[in-house]
Formats: C-alpha cells, structure tokens, sequence
C-alpha cells in the first residue's frame, strides 16, 4: 500500500484523479461512476472475455509464456511438442506423476497463502520459509515425544503443534515490527536463517536427533501415524484446498478481513476507525506463520521419509512469493498457481530422464510465465481501454 | 548444461533400448541434492558407472532438485525395468531401502549409505568409505609438513562425511605433530553450504593470514574456495599448501593446481565400477562394501615432497588399510 | 564540527568502533588484521548489492532480484574469461550482464509498469535457471583478479593492510559507497533521484524527466550487481558454482534496510555483519568456547535484529518506492 | 452582470494578450473534462477560474503547465501556439504553477526543494549555499518569510503554500498559475498571498488563479471565467459590479444560500468538559498545552486559530487517536460523565462522538474501498452490518443507499470506489457517516476545505441541523468566515491553550484576528 502519510503523488491524484464530474444541482446524480475512464463494455465474445479478464489474461500469458519456452527448448535442440507432452502426461496422466503433482501442490498452496495474507496487510512475507521450517520441526518433536497417544490425536496435536510453530516464528517479526518498527523484510530474512541453524542443531546430534541414524535427523514419524495418500491423493491437499477457500472467505466476508484489508489500504483511515494496525500485523503474520507451518507438517506427515531431515524445506518458502505473485495477491488463484508449478516439478524429472533435458528449464518456464501473467502490456494489448486495473504489490515495501 | 544431459542420456546408445530383455544391462543413477558435473561424488560415481559403457550396457542418470523426489526419481528407473541402480548421498537411504524391497531382482547400489543389517534389503548394497581415515592420512601428511604448526580445514555442513574428514584430519596432524593447532570451521547449515566458494576463501584466507600454512578444502564449491584461496596467495606451493577432498582434485580444481599437494580420496569411481561389475555378473552381496580411501597422487609435487615424508605418510595408509592403525 | 553536532550519534559510535578497533589491533595485530580483512572480505559483495538497491529505491524502484542479477554476474565474468582467457574481458561481461539485467528491470517496470517484486522474481529464477543451464564444469580462468597495495594508504596500520592491500573490486566497493554518498547528497543527480523516489510528481512538475532518470539508474545500478558478481568468481574465487551468490543478494537488501538507504550507513550496516561472521568464525576456528558451531554461527543474525531492535525508530524507505509513475494522462 | 464568451473576450483588448486558448478538449474515458474551452489572459492580468469541484479547471491549467496534452485546441502563449511538451518546457516559456496538490518533496529542505529541477552547482557539487541566498533573498522581495534549511514535512501547511509560491517565482515566470493556493491558507496568510499577487500584476506577470472563495476573487481579479462540466458558460469581465452570490449561482446553475440560516442556540447540558489538555505532536513537543473548553449541547463552538497552534492535535486527542499527556476529557455532566481521556478511536466513537478529520484522504476515508464500505468503516461490525464476524453486504448496501439519497452523494450507486468520486462528494460521505450515527458530540475539522460552493453550503446546513436536533458541535477551522457565520461561540485558540472566548454574534474579525495572531492585550 502506498505510504498514506506522505502527500498524494500525481500519479494517484487525491481530489481531481478520480473525481467524475459532478453534475450540477438540475440533473442530480447524472454522470456514471462506472463508465468514468471505460467506453461502455462491449457485447458477445469479445464482452464475455472482458468481463472475464481476471482469468482469461493469465491463461493466454501461461499459453504465450509455454510458446515462448518452446522456442528456448527448439534452441536446445528438442522437440517441444514432444516436451510438453512428456512433462504434462508424466505429471497428470501417470499415477505416480500425478501424486507427485499433488504433494507438490499441496505446500505449494499453503506458502502461497503465507505470501499473500501479509500482501493485503501492506506486508512483504519472506520469512516462509523459517517459518515452515519451525511448524515441520515442531510437528516432528511433538510426533515423537507423545507417539504413545493414539494414532488420531496423535496426527492433530502434531499438527496443531505445527500450527503453533510456525505462528509463534511469524509472530517474532511481527512483534519486532510492532514494538520496535523493524522492517519485516529484514527480519523474516534474518529469521530464516536462524531458523536453518537452530534447527541444523537440533536434528544433527541436539536433542531432537534420531541418533540411530548417521545421517542428522528426527525420528521418523510411527508408521500408523502416517498420512498415507489415498490413492493418488493427499490427505493434505483438500485441507490446503479448503484453508484456500477459508482465507478467501475470510478477507472478503468477514469483519476480521475487512479490518486486515483496511491496515493494508490506508492505514491512517484504520487508526480512525479504530481498527488497531498492531493487531492486524500480528494477526496476518501469525496466520501466514501458521499456514506455512502446516505446510512443513504435512510435508513431515505425508512425505517419504517421514522424518525431518535438512532437505525437507526445498525451496517451498521462496516458491510461496512465487506462487502468491502469480495468484496476483488473490487467496484462491494460488490454486491454479500452485497446481500449475507443482505439475511442472514433479514433470521435470521425467523430461531429463525421456528427453536429456536439464530440469532447469522448468523454473526458466515459470519465470517467463510469471512474467507474462504479470506484464500488464499483456492484457492492455488484448483489451485495450477495457483493461481492468491491476493492484499493486510491491508497494508494500514503503511501509 | 543441456548437452550434458544430452550426451549423457543417449550417450551409449541412440535409442533406448528394452531394459527388461537380458542383453541389455540397464544402470541408472540418482544424483543427491547436486549435479552431475558437481566435481565431487556425483561426478565421481556417474564416472564409475560410465566406465561400464559398452556393448549391451545403457546408462543414463536423473538429477535430484529436491530432495523429497527421491522415490520418485527412483521409480523412473525401476518402471522402465533398469537392472541395477546406483542412488548418490546419504540423504537417498532410506527411499533406497525402500525402493529396492519394492524391486527384489534390481541390484541397487547406494554410494555413502550405510547398511544397518535390521533395516536393510538383500538386493541394497551399501558403499561406504571411512572418511576419517582419509581425513587421516591428510592430517598427517600436514602435520608433516607444516613449518608453522598451524593448519585448517574449511567444511561445508556439518554431516557425517565432513565430520570424519575433520576428525581424521585433526588426529593424523596430532599424530605426526602434537603441537599442532588445528582452525576447523563449518559452513553454517543451508541450502548454500556446499557451494558457497566465497565463503570458503574468506575462511581460507583469515586462517591464513593467521599463520596456518595448509588448509583441507572439504565440502565440495565451499572447500575448493578455500583451495582456490590458497592457489591465489603468495607462496603457494613454496610455503603454502592445500589438499583436496573426496575426489583428485587435481582433475577437478584446477585453479588450485599451484598449491594442491594431494587430495583425501574416496575411492568412488572404483568403487562404483567395481560394484557394478559384480552386479553385471551377478556375484554382488548385500550389505555394505567398504571402498578405498586414501591419498590421490601427488602430481607436481611429487618432487618437492621430501622422500622421508612420502615414505611415513605410506606406512601410515597401510596401517589404516589393514586395520593396525585405527581412527578412534 | 557542525557536521558532528548534526550526527553526534553516528559520528560518536563511529568513533568508538574506531577506537576499538585499533584497541584490539595494539592487543593482538595479526588476530585484530585477519578479522577485520575477513570481514571486509565478507562484506564487498554486500556492499555492492547495497548499493545497487540504494540507486534502485532510492529512484522509487524495489529491486529483490539483486540475488540473481549477482549470480548472472558471476557466472558471465567467470565463462566469458574462461572463453577468452582473458580477465578483463571477464570483468567488462559482468558488468555488461548486470547491465543487462538492469535494463531488464527498468524497462518492465517503469516502461512496462511491471510489480516491481514481480519483476525482481522473475529475475532471481531465470538466473538460477540459466546460469545452471549452461554451466560448464571443467572452465578455468587464468588467474582472478590480483591483490594489489595502494601507495601510502596501505601502509596505515589496520586500515591499511584491511581495506588498501584488496583487489580492484573490493577497492572499488569502498570508493562508491563514499562516491555514491556524495553523488546522492550533495549533487544535481542525486537531489533528483531522491526527488524521483521521494515524490516522483513534484520532480516531474519541476520539469524532471522522471521515468528517462528511473530507467537510467536502475539500468546503471545493474552494474554494480554484476560487478559484485564479478568479484564473486574471479576475485574472491577464482571460480563458478551453481547458486554460489548464496543469498548474498537479498543479504544486501537486509544491510540496505539496517543502513537505513544511506551508502556509508550500508556500509557500515555491511562491515559490521561481516564483522560478526569473522568473529563467528574465529570463535569456531580457535575452539575457545565448547558450544555447537550451529550457535555461534547464528551470531551476525541473531546481533543484527538485536541491534535495529535496540536502536528502534522506524527509518522510512523512500516514498515512492515500488510504485509506477504514470506521467499526466 | 453575466457576459457571453465573446463579450469577455472583447473586454480589455488594449493590453498584450499573454495566453491564448481556443478550442481546447480534453477527456478521460467518456468524462470530457474540458470541452472547446476557449479563453484569453493579457499580460498583467489576473484572471480568476470558477467552477464546482470537478467542473475542469485543473485539468485546464494541467494542459497549460504542460502535465497533460490536449485532444484538441491549441494554446498560445507569446504568440507562440507549438506543443507544450512537459513542464520543463513550460517553464522554459515562462509559465510557473502552484499545484492543487503540494508538489514539494517533503524529507527535502525548502532550499533543496527550490532549486529542484534548476539546480546550480559548484565544481559538480550542489551549491547548496547559493540556493539558500536565493530562498531568503526571494522570500524577502515578495515579503514571504520562509527558513531555507528547515525540512518541508516539519512546515505548517501555509508555509509549504508560501515555498510552492516562491518556487514558481524562482523563475523567470510572466504567466502565474495559482491552483487552489488559498485552501489552506488562515485570513492572514490569504491577504498576503493577494497582497503578492497583486504586486506581480502590477509588475507585469499574468496570473490565473483558481478558488472557491468568491471573496478572494472579488478582491483580486480583473475578470472571470466560469466552468462548468467541462465547458466554459460564462464570465465576468468587470468584477467591480459583482457579487459573490452571482458568480455562486452562476457556478452551480441554480440560487446558492451563501450566508447560514441559523436560529438562535439554546445550549442545554454539558456534553464536552475539556481540562488542562496537553498533547504532544509528532516530533514530541508540546502542540496542546493546557486547554481548557466546555462544550454544551445545542451549541456549535468555533474553535478560530492561525494553524498549527494545537488545533490538529487537539481533535486528533479528543477523537481517540492521538493519546494526552495529561489533562482530562469527558463526555456528559454530572453523574453520567464519561471519561474518554485515553479511550481509542473505536471507543470515543461508541461514546457518542462524530469525527470529520481534517484530511478526509488520508484519515477519513479508504479511497480503494466502495462509498458502502466507507459509510460503515467504523461500524463495519456492528449489527446489522455484521452478524458475529461475518459482514452482511445487504444492511450495508440497503444503509449505504438510505444515506447516498440522503446526503445527496453524487454516484449511481454505492459499490463505486470513494477514490473516484470529486473532493465535495468524498466529503459528504464522511459527513453522512459521522452524522447518522446521531452523535452527541460532533466534531468538524476543516469540514470545507477544498469544497465548492455548492457542497459547502450543504455541508453547513448539516451542522446546524446537528446543532438543532441537540448535539454539541466543535467547530474547528482556519476559515474566519465559516467560524463566524456558523458559531454560536468562539474559543480562540494561540500556542496551545485557549487565549479568548467571545460569543458568536459579539465576535468582529478583525479582533478575533488579532487574538489568532497571539496578540492578547487587545480588548
Ligand atoms: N487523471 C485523470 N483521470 C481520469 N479522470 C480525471 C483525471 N483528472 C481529472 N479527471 C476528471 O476530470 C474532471 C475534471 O477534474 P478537475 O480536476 O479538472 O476538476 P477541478 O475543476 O479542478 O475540481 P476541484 O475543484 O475539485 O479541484 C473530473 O470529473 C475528474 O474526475
Ligand atoms: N562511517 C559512517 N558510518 C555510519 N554512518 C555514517 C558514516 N559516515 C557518515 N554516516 C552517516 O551518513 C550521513 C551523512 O553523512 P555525511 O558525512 O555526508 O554528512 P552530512 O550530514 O551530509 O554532512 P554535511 O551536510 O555537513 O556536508 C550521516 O547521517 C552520518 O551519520
Ligand atoms: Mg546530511
Ligand atoms: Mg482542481
């Protein structure tokens, strides 16, 4: 959100930007708001697509985004037909590729939210990544220091401890941000790494260590405690389906929401309104810290090997910017988001294991889809006037 | 990049061929968190598995980017029929073990996995090296030949391999001069620490200017920045030295070449070779299979190391070979 | 003194690190030396990040891919002297991709109104991507750039043989930071570029080209992400390693913060991270204190938030950072 | 006394014409913001510009000051009709601007800000020096007193006006343009800006000035123009024969009540007991320093000062926002007072008190959120509006209509964003807000700044209802005239506390003004 506090910029004029003409006192309430800046929207094909904009741009830019990855992949000498087939038959046609793709969405989906919660509270999240990090490493002590529960309330004190965890890691930047007006960004940085070195103690020969193994490690999660797919699905991917829609109904529906997205807008105007900023920077992060931490649980719960090990993390806390980005900020078009980047992962091994091609070409891929579903020439080129505006995020960073 | 892969995959053979008929010997490799070019083990073991290329062998590797895709990256192999698999680190253990109980007749080979006989399967076979004892050998060779008393050694994460090196390396400079002073460092954990090279020469260069004299660069880019560090500085190779670690770095460092004096070597090449060999003819066993370790050539130092030196450092490697001289 | 009684605090803390440092250097010079260098050493790369973000945000543009613009820089200046056997001309393509990488950002985001983290992203995993990509492994260069004593200033004692005895990058690091600092203060470029990132609508109602000054800096301040780069692999190493920026990059972005957007406090935010890394490092390479190296490592980041926790006050970034200039319309 | 356009531009040929428009449009989407305008300045005229907010005027100097490029038209300045490219040609020809909105950098020092743009330099370096002897020298020609080295953000609002004035006369300037400068200006400051103007004309600069005070124009214009939903309908070529109830009719198309219509007050009880306050401002020095004020209900009292005397951060403590140092706030009489001393925005607000802040864009409202949203944003979750936590668009959307009619907020519909609508409108919604709730304390920061006429009419006539339906009303505002004519009592207020109290038909302007300028010995 634009720092209120300084004077208007010109590019968002306060008084005369937005202001329709005022009609005079003999035709009251005249001039349309909605036209103001938009021709009238225009009818069949062409109306429905405007209408909507919201989902058709993104599934051009993926499509102009793959158009382009094909060239590179021609470049390297491959056929890209051939290519894509191979990654997308892998990843949702074979029943192995398809779980993959599931348990990949599945974390996805959750980091994706950590991102985009504090994106509407004008905060920029990079801590997702220590944060998932401290609920799977909560969740893994509390899996085996209470593994004599039975099975059910074993799986939900983990997971709640999972929840905990990675709440009480969020809230240090929050609170640091709060009481002592540390910028997040700086924090959530220092927190991740802090997180990897405590953690690195506490898995290699500290006292959460299975020191049965030679390799650093907890303990494996008991084996009837484990979240087993059912078939080719994840117990973990409707809870994260559902927590997308909760969050999306949270922020639209409920007061909770509308406080969030009021510190994020005009945070002077919540003052006012006697919305507390602390309280909604607290609340966000704890959320977005909780829901990565989820992500680090089910990653202990559902994932070989069950254990928490130093690899579990990947590079799930940075792939949640990646994912709240190409959702553009929104809680349920980190879904597709999600869907889309876990399918291309879990394809890519067998793009080098069919073809030879390196499994870097996927995250080259996804940057130029990003960017496509980003590049608002994009939809200005297809739409023209009728372009829908798109919200900025990156001014969160000014808070 | 690309053409790596590309060589690497068709590299035998133009078309795949039929891995469940009996002609064709199919060996697939599962590379750890790293590449296959990463001039450590990966490199080291996928050239133990080239060295098997030939009439009725295909070869062909998958490289890992995260580490829970293990199973899956080892299920490509054993879907297509693969008859022996070699999976790279200690991380791929247990989804190892796992896959081979899933696959009883696929002979599957894990470099740096240690068996436990209770968890194992007969068709897993583990190759395992004694770092320490490498680390060993490195240290006294340093001890030897320190003139200030003073050494280092720049890690990567602490693991277990990285723990042996540094605890041989310690001891064996202990062993041949007890006054020594060992600097140790460890790259903090995280997902950089084995290719943070300019860490590594930061580290190098303070022990350095603090009067250590040889460094071991153990912890794959982060330890050859250390090497590399040592090759830049005056001195180098006259009163300054490096050893390197897993591999001859000799071959894989050459930036380093003007104060590498030797490298503490695992075996892995052979080792692989060698299992895969058995596995070919069938003669392999589970269980683990202890590779060699020792010290790589001396290469263009071999004439600046005094003879007595040489000699000792020998006596040394056999007595860890056979077992009289153990690494507490 | 007017200029002390402005910034007592700082110049007063400068002043006791100062003597600090030369306390330490009188106890034990060799020791006193070989940390600071360490951490000057550490420092370098920060620095240059820094800085690049300094220009960035300082013109109202957030630049979060200065991590892959960094790793682009190190991989180009590594090949390109390996293919040409040639230092300088590993140099002049690192600073050319950072250039290339700056132009990236700068047009999309300030022509293409591009979200400016979107843009940094996209950078950070096309670098990743690529500089994997087409790795070689086997390329040697040379040598890296070499170490050299300038005249007079390195013979001072502790500064000297720290910041005077480097190679060419680490030297040109410390000259920006104060060349950059008067550039923003004290000169026509600088007052516009704060004007730009500040309230880029009162410097384009005093007649300022806003979005032509936007994309030059940003395109400029590329440079010096690939020059960081530069001295990544071919003058801190003498090597390349996939992903060997290490997250130096979005270090950079924290040392920026804590420097509150001013060069010389970067700097100093830089030198006293490094400072706490080689003293984390010397704790664990002495073994004088028996605990697990995984805590004393944790030392720079852990005395980081405790340092912007004690001395809190928001600093505030520039005003319009992150936000596109629309001109009229 | 209405003159077609033709008329007004027959009048005054004999000087050199300095600024020629003919046919300019300009539009955004479908709104036309300026449509076929056509109109003449001659060089050391002032020419003031009427309209209603939103009526076109700054998007018409826009055009001029090289900000935005006409559809259609050309302007001529000099007899020179090429392409206005961007402000910095505008300069280059002459012209100087003082923009609606501030366009000074506010961490910036006056000097700095100045010199932006047209910098000197020393051997590379800012001739930081240089800069400020043109500040003093400047400030001292045009007798606008401003310190060169104190930073922008720290300045009172009407000195900020002063540095954007100076700025466009740091150059060469023959055309002024003055949007909107005297909104936020106090009566004193206001007379020395006309004071300058009027001394520019008289050495030859043209000045186009916009306002919304027909008083100023009456005082310093030669002629008017008059727009209207983009178009000029009209002008005044001789001033002197005007009133300002012609030109207010001649703005909003219909007779406009200029003076408030307001019975006599009958205070009832204590509503508001105000003692010994002392609050802090945001640099942490004192701003409020030992207030004292009773309000009654039924009354309105004006609180009149020079701004920056306490005023903002008095309501901001009274509202809940900004916390006392020490002192006391209360609410009601005798046994029934509340004390709301440290009670935050939300709980003040639940205790019955209205808060029309004084930056309607910054505290009043979320410009990104729909006029429904904002017309709850204190009550958002309060039944009906919300049942438990989850919001009930349908109350909010049926409220929200209730008001729009209400208030007459001028948009088809409640879901439009408050960003888009015009400055009157936005503020009607604040002041739909606060009044429904039936407050028994209202309190109007500046409730008309920047509004035109037409809105400021409405907007009075709200607060005297309030008054007369029983609530206690504290005035505050740096408008005289909105303090006398709708005041039944006067606290003046200098450094923070109260240095007079006159009531509202014994007050004289003059004397107030006086007391404002913290001279207490006078009566
Ligand atoms: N940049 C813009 N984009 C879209 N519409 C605009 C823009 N600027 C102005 N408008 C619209 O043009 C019309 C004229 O606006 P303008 O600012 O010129 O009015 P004004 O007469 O200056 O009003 P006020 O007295 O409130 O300052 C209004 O309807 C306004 O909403
Ligand atoms: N070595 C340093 N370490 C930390 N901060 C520094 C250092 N040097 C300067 N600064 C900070 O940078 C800011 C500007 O420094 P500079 O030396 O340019 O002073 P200045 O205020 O611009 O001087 P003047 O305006 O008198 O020319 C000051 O706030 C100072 O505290
Ligand atoms: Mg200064
Ligand atoms: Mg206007």
């Amino acid at each position: 959100m634009a720092d209120p506090d300084r004077p208007p910029a010109k590019d968002t004029p306060p008084d005369a930007g937005g202001a329709p003409a005022t009609a005079p006192a003999e035709a009251p309430a005249v001039p349309v708001v909605a036209e103001r800046g938009a021709p009238p929207p225009p009818t069949g094909l062409l109306g429905f697509l405007v209408r909507h904009q919201a989902i058709v741009v993104p599934i051009l830019a993926v499509v102009l985004a793959f158009a382009i990855g094909a060239i590179l992949i021609r470049a390297q000498g491959f056929n890209p037909t051939y290519a894509y087939q191979r990654l997308f038959q892998r990843s949702f046609l074979t029943e192995g590729g398809l779980l993959a793709t599931l348990q990949k969405t599945t974390p996805l989906i959750l980091v994706g939210l950590a991102v985009a919660i504090p994106l509407k509270v004008g905060l920029f999240n990079i801590g997702g990544q220590g944060q998932l990090m401290a609920g799977g490493i909560g969740a893994a002590w509390i899996a085996h220091s209470l593994r004599d529960l039975p099975v059910p309330v074993l799986v939900i004190v983990s997971v709640i401890a999972g929840l905990l965890f990675g709440a009480m890691w969020a809230s240090i930047a929050a609170l640091l941000k709060t009481t002592r007006g540390v910028h997040e960004v700086i924090s959530t940085i220092m927190l991740n790494s802090i997180a990897v070195g405590l953690i690195d103690w506490l898995i290699n020969g500290g006292p959460l260590a299975d020191t049965s193994q030679v390799f650093p490690t907890t303990h494996a999660v008991r084996e009837d405690a484990r979240l087993l797919p059912l078939g080719v699905l994840p117990w973990g991917l409707p809870v994260a389906l559902i927590l997308a829609v909760l969050v999306a109904w949270m922020l639209k529906r409920t007061t909770l929401g509308f406080e969030l997205q009021t510190v994020g807008r005009n945070r002077f105007a919540a003052g006012y309104a006697g919305i507390s900023t602390t309280k909604a920077t607290i609340i966000a992060m704890a959320t977005s810290g909780a829901l990565a931490g989820l992500a680090g649980t089910l990653e202990l719960l559902q994932i070989e090997p069950y254990r928490y090990q130093s690899g579990i993390a990947g590079s799930l806390g940075f792939d949640g910017i990646t994912i709240a980005l190409l959702a553009r900020g929104n809680p349920l078009g980190t879904i597709p988001a999600a869907i889309l980047v876990g399918a291309m992962r879990a394809g890519a091994p067998s793009l080098q294991f069919e073809l030879g091609i390196r499994p870097e070409v996927v995250d080259v891929l996804l940057a130029i889809t990003l960017l496509m579903v980003s590049l608002p020439v994009i939809a200005k080129w297809i739409f023209r006037r009728h372009t829908a505006k798109q919200t900025q995020l990156a001014g969160s960073w000014g808070a | 990049g690309g053409s790596t892969g590309d060589t690497s995959s068709d590299g035998s053979s133009a078309a795949p061929k039929d891995c469940s008929s009996a002609d064709v010997f199919c060996i697939g490799l599962v590379t750890d968190k790293g590449t296959i070019d990463d001039k450590s083990f990966n490199q080291a073991a996928w050239e133990g598995v080239k060295a098997l290329e030939g009439e009725g062998v295909q070869t062909k590797y998958i490289e890992t980017k995260d580490s829970k895709d293990y199973p899956a990256n080892i299920k490509q192999f054993t879907d297509q029929k693969y008859d022996s698999i070699v999976t790279v680190g200690f991380l791929m253990g247990e989804a190892t073990v796992t896959a081979a109980k899933a696959n009883p007749t696929v002979k599957f080979i894990g470099v740096d996995q240690f068996q436990d006989a209770a968890k194992t399967a007969p068709n897993v076979t583990g190759l395992i090296f004694p770092e320490a004892n490498a680390g060993y050998a490195a240290g006294y060779l340093a001890g030897l030949m320190t003139k200030t008393s003073k050494i280092g050694i720049v890690l990567g994460e602490e693991i277990p391999p990285t723990q042996m090196y540094a605890k041989g390396y310690e001891l064996g400079s202990k062993a041949a001069n007890p006054k020594i002073s060992v600097a140790k460092v460890y790259h903090p954990a995280g997902p950089n620490a084995f290719s943070d090279s300019p860490w590594g020469a930061g580290e190098a260069k303070k022990m350095l200017a603090q009067g250590a004299d040889i460094i071991f660069g153990a912890g794959g880019g982060t330890g050859n920045g250390a090497l590399g560090e040592v090759a830049k500085s005056s001195g180098a190779g006259t009163s300054l030295f490096c050893i390197g670690v897993d591999v001859d770095q000799w071959e894989t460092v050459p930036e380093a070449h003007p104060c590498l004096v030797t490298s503490a070597e695992k075996k892995l090449v052979d080792g692989t070779t060698e299992l895969l060999k058995q596995a070919k003819d069938g003669s392999i066993k589970g269980g683990n299979f202890l590779g060699k370790t020792g010290l790589s050539e001396y290469h263009d130092f071999d004439s600046k190391i005094p003879a007595d030196v040489k000699t000792k450092v020998e006596d040394v490697i056999k007595k860890l070979e056979d077992g009289s001289l153990k690494v507490a | 003194m007017e200029w002390f009684l402005r910034n007592k605090v700082w110049a007063t803390t400068a002043l006791l690190v100062l003597v600090a440092a030369y306390a330490f250097y009188f106890v034990n010079s060799n020791i006193a030396v070989s940390m600071f260098s360490y951490a000057w050493f550490l420092a370098v790369p920060l620095v240059l990040g820094a800085m690049v973000g300094v220009i960035g945000e300082r013109s109202g543009v957030v630049n979060i891919g200065i991590e892959g613009q960094m790793l682009v820089g190190a991989f180009a200046a590594f090949f390109a002297a390996a293919a040409t056997q040639s230092v300088i001309i590993g140099v002049i393509a690192g600073a050319l991709s950072g250039i290339a990488m700056g132009a990236f950002l700068a047009f999309t985001t300030v022509k293409g109104q591009l979200d400016q983290i979107i843009a940094g992203v996209v950078i950070n995993i096309v670098a990743t991507g690529i500089t994997s990509f087409y790795y070689e492994s086997g390329k040697t260069i040379p040598r890296g750039l070499p170490n050299f004593d300038v005249p007079l200033l390195s013979k001072i004692p502790l500064i000297g043989p720290v910041f005077f005895s480097d190679g060419p990058i680490a030297l040109f690091a410390l000259v920006i930071a104060l060349v950059l600092h008067v550039l923003l203060f004290k000169t026509r470029w600088g007052l516009r570029t704060r004007a730009v990132g500040e309230y880029p609508s009162a410097a384009d109602t005093a007649g300022i080209n806003v979005v032509g000054l936007r994309l030059f800096n940003v395109t400029v301040a590329g440079t010096l992400a690939g020059i960081a780069g530069t001295y990544l692999s071919m003058e801190a190493t003498s090597t390349f390693e996939r992903d060997m920026s290490a997250g130096r990059g979005f270090l950079a972005l924290a040392i920026l913060i804590f420097g509150a957007w001013r060069p010389m406090r970067a700097l100093a935010a830089a030198l006293f991270f490094g400072f706490m890394s080689a003293s984390a490092s010397q704790l664990q390479a002495s073994n004088v204190v028996d605990i697990p190296q995984q805590f004393i490592n944790l030392l720079p980041y852990v005395l980081t938030l405790v340092v912007l926790a004690a001395a809190a006050g928001r600093v505030r970034a520039p005003g319009a950072v992150g936000q596109p200039f629309v001109k009229g319309d | 006394m209405t003159d077609t356009q033709a008329e007004v531009h027959e009048a005054g040929r004999s000087r050199e014409t300095l600024l020629e428009i003919e046919g300019l449009s300009k539009a955004f989407g479908t709104v036309r913001a300026n449509e076929d305008i056509s109109l003449r300045v001659d060089r050391g005229e002032i020419v003031a510009l009427l309209g209603e907010n939103g009526a076109g005027k700054s998007t018409l100097v826009k055009q001029i000051f090289g900000l935005m490029t006409p559809d259609a038209g050309t302007i001529t300045i000099k007899g020179d009709s090429s392409r206005i490219k961007d402000p910095k040609d505008a300069i280059r020809r002459g012209i100087g601007m003082v923009h609606q909105h501030f366009q000074l950098v506010p961490v910036m020092t006056v000097a700095e800000n100045m010199m932006l743009g047209h910098e000197s330099t020393r051997s590379g370096m800012l001739d930081l020096d240089g800069a400020r002897d043109m500040v003093r020298e400047l400030s001292a020609r045009h007798n606008l007193s401003v310190d060169p080295d104190a930073e922008v953000e720290d300045l009172p609002v009407g000195t900020q006006q002063r540095v954007e004035i100076l700025k466009a006369l740091s150059r060469e300037v023959d055309l002024l343009i003055l949007d909107e400068p005297t909104a936020v200006l106090t009566p004193q400051e206001t007379d020395e800006l006309l004071g300058v103007m009027k001394d520019l004309a008289a050495g030859g600069t043209s000045i186009v000035f916009i306002t919304h005070k027909l008083r100023e124009v009456l005082s310093v214009a030669d002629r008017c123009y008059v727009l209207r939903q983009g178009k000029v309908v009209g002008g005044v070529d001789d001033l002197s024969s005007t009133t300002t109830s012609d030109l207010a009719s001649m703005m909003v198309g219909r007779e406009v009540v200029l003076r408030v219509d307001k019975a006599e007050a009958t205070p009832g009880e204590t509503v508001l007991s105000i003692k010994d306050l002392h609050v802090r401002d945001d640099r942490g020095l004192p701003a409020v320093d030992g207030f004292d004020l009773e309000v009654r209900a039924g009354e309105i009292v004006g609180v009149a000062g020079v701004e920056g005397n306490g005023q903002r951060e008095l309501v901001e403590s009274l509202a809940g926002m900004r916390p006392p140092v020490s002192g006391s706030v209360h609410l009601g009489s005798g046994a029934d007072a509340v004390d709301i001393t440290r009670s935050n925005a939300r709980d003040t607000n639940n205790a019955g008190v209205g808060h029309i802040p004084e930056d309607r864009e910054k505290h009043g409202l979320v410009g990104g959120y729909s006029i429904a949203d904002n017309l709850v944003l204190n009550r958002f979750d309060e039944a009906p509006f919300a049942k438990g936590f989850i919001r009930d668009f349908g109350a909010v959307r049926e409220y929200a209509e209730g008001l729009r009619t209400e208030f007459d907020i001028r948009s088809p519909n409640v879901e439009a964003p408050a960003a888009s609508l015009s400055g009157g409108n936005k503020q009607k919604v604040v002041v739909a807000r606060e009044m429904s709730a039936r407050p028994r304390l209202l309190m109007a920061a500046q409730p008309t700044r920047g509004v035109d006429v037409g809105s400021i009419e409405f907007v009075h006539r709200r607060i005297v209802e309030a008054r007369d339906a029983g609530a206690a009303v504290l005035l505050v505002s740096a408008e005289l005239d909105e303090v006398l004519s709708l005041a039944d009592r006067i606290a003046v207020i200098h450094g923070g506390k109260v240095v007079a109290e006159i009531a509202g038909k014994d007050a004289d302007r003059t004397e107030i003004g006086r007391l404002m300028a913290g001279d207490s010995d006078s009566h």
